[in-house]
């Protein structure tokens, strides 16, 4: 199993029938492709819509349909459309039960900076500082490491997309659960060992009893 | 009062120095027509606010690339280089803002309110030269209304009376914006007869719209 | 002509082809019957619709349609129905041309009470509060005295609507503008006296010259 | 999950002194049935937020008149006396707030706001014990969200997912309502099944509905 399929695989059992999920831009897309047959969950995209469903055929492309991410996609029946201070009405009102996101770093403390590097990437932070303050659960869905160096810092220091939000981090090593205590590294994938997570990580961390095994 | 102009007339209201908001989510339910008159028309010093500055070749973006812009306001640059180009040198003023609160100030503007408290910016750079607001013991940002000269809308269908029906993802910003400019002129597929939308449909009630503009093929 | 015919069909000549109004509940309905036929004037209800007719006829009540007063009312085509948030953003957000409301007191300063007497009447505000402040054009409609006593008073003793927002008044007697100097009457009826209107008055104003005919 | 219940279901969510938000304007789209059974189940100490107090022997005003509510936030309750009367006896604690201020302060709770700035009720009474912010040389009222445990409301058409539409000027409170309380039931006229409302026409998408109760004729 790749790297990013393993992560995305591990965020989809966080999602519990019913729950209402905004999904980032990228790897956390795939998510939706490893949901349990028999848990449903409702997908909002927040350029207007709830009940966001799949890619359409080739071919069948509707031109006024496309998910945040500016790519065509399908709606499930009984999806609802509405206009974009709806849509952040529901992101920011408590309405949405879980948003995985990706992240360039995220720190001991639950907070979170992916939206830019000064001076060099500032795509903007489009709807993700809502999206993080408003989910009822915030998910980090990244690779561990970027060109061997630590993403799970003690402290952040690029700018930031919010604070102490972030409640699950998922990574290809590992899931870290964050508290007031700060982190709790609560599974481990099989092949590695607990010794190479804390190379890989800056943060400080406790270690689950039992420690489970990621994707068994 | 006849509401159905050609483009032409509409880009006669489109002057040098505005601010103008336009609608649509990265080329989703964007007014392309208006925008391609605005840059035919070749106005400057324009301020914008959109939700995001779209493709270099691509609706808003165009603008950009252009030069037209003088400043936006807006949530994503990201698909658009030459904007952070732009704005890296200078050329541009570029304000950031979380879509949350970019289309809830709009819809302050529209709705006659001061302004807001957001939780949303709270411990990061959105909060630099901002009010803290504590209430119950949480923080929020005052965030104030952001209205405008012009207001660029795309809609699926309008009745000749300008009641505005969307089609899908199309319907973003497009409702929101109507409500908070001066001017809104909306390009349309489609023009139907007065009471050919449901009023319990309509999505931006015909009070809003100023002109319509039909799209041509 | 009766005196409240007289104030609408007044009243009524200030709205403008095109306007969007909205009329408060009671006498002030009633200028929708006054409005010239070449004049287009769009009615806004408070509980959430634009288009608002006059009166169903009778067995053809729509139960799902009233007006802010709850009796029945018709909607004309091109009508759009809102929520109340919709309703009250176009009311506060200044997208009303004018709204026509009556008056317990109006002052010199243009402040306006007509929503409760302490101990007495406290049916609430409803949505008068927000009209006043949010319409472009507040017109009082009123008759000029009551049981005998001027209504038009240097400054208002009963609980504000709404401070310094009232435009023009319109009673059986005259008509009144209100300016940031104060109030000038610009037209008397056509048997009343100035000496009768200053009697009946406890403002202070000044007389526009020359001084109108009320509809003459 | 199955959201049609029976009102015995849905009664059985009604506890003594909860806070409850009741949709409808004077009588016209408010759920009579569900509001019949919280009177025949007698729960007491109720806060009720509501537009007005409807009449005494019809709506929202019939609980008033059996003496189980213990506080009212609304804009009107002068077509039914009782309501003043309890106000001014003491018995019942009547807060009056401006309709465009009581349903943004619903809208803010159900949006996650902190708050807003509206000028409404600056120079009166309403003023009293709020703080005013002056933006742009214009004062502003701060008001507060309002939340619930409970919201009754009334749609025309629900299909069986919860997605609700509404007819003429039953809307009004109803849909904003259903953004702010901690559970939302919707009497209903009509069950549709899912799909049969078109997903651009829905008003109160079905994420906000916990609970539908079909009225019996």
């Amino acid at each position: 199993m790749d790297v990013r399929e393993r992560i995305v695989k591990r965020v989809a059992k966080e999602l519990k029938d019913g729950d209402i999920v905004n999904l980032g831009i990228g790897m956390p897309t795939k998510v939706a492709n490893y949901i349990e047959e028999d848990v449903e969950v409702i997908f909002q995209s927040e350029n207007g819509y709830i009940g966001m469903g799949g890619a359409p055929m080739p071919g069948m492309e509707d031109p006024d349909l496309v998910n945040a991410g500016g790519m065509h996609v399908t709606v499930k029946k009984g999806a609802a459309f509405f206009d974009s201070a709806m849509s952040f009405a529901i992101i920011r009102g408590g309405h949405v039960d879980a948003t995985v996101l990706g992240a360039l770093q995220v720190d001991q403390e639950g907070n979170l900076a992916n939206w830019m590097i000064p001076g060099k990437m500032v795509p903007g932070m489009g709807g993700a500082m809502d999206l993080v303050v408003g989910a009822k659960k915030v998910i980090v869905a990244m690779e561990h490491t970027a060109k061997g160096n630590p993403k799970i810092l003690k402290k952040c220091h690029l700018p930031l997309t919010a604070e102490k939000e972030v409640d699950l981090i998922v990574t290809e090593m590992g899931v870290f659960e964050v508290t007031d205590q700060g982190l709790t590294l609560k599974e481990r994938a099989r092949e590695v060992t607990l010794e190479e997570i804390r190379e890989a990580t800056e943060a400080d961390f406790t270690v689950a009893e039992p420690l489970e095994i990621m994707n068994p | 009062m006849e509401k159905i102009i050609d483009m032409e007339q509409a880009i006669a209201y489109v002057e040098d120095g505005m601010t103008i908001m336009i609608g649509g989510f990265l080329g989703n339910g964007v007014p392309d027509q208006l925008i391609e008159a605005v840059l035919q028309k070749g106005v400057k010093n324009l301020t914008l606010i959109c939700n995001d500055t779209g493709f270099p070749d691509r609706g808003i973006g165009k603008l950009v690339v252009n030069k037209q812009v003088k400043k936006v306001m807006t949530s994503h640059i990201g698909t658009n280089p030459e904007s952070g180009k732009q704005m890296h040198s200078g050329e541009m003023d570029v304000r950031l803002i979380p879509q949350g609160t970019l289309v809830e100030q709009i819809r302050s503007a529209g709705a006659g309110l001061g302004g807001f408290l957001t939780p949303t910016g709270i411990g990061t750079v959105v909060e630099e030269g901002k009010k803290v607001v504590e209430i119950d013991g949480k923080d929020y940002l005052l965030e104030l209304p952001i209205k405008a000269d012009l207001a660029l809308i795309r809609g699926s269908r309008v009745d000749k009376k300008g009641n505005v029906w969307y089609r899908n993802s199309t319907r973003n910003f497009n409702p929101i914006m109507a409500m908070a400019a001066d001017r809104v002129i909306v390009e349309t597929d489609e023009v139907v007869e007065i009471g050919e939308i449901d009023p319990n449909n309509v999505a931006t009630p015909h009070i809003f719209v100023d002109h319509i503009v039909r799209r041509t093929v």
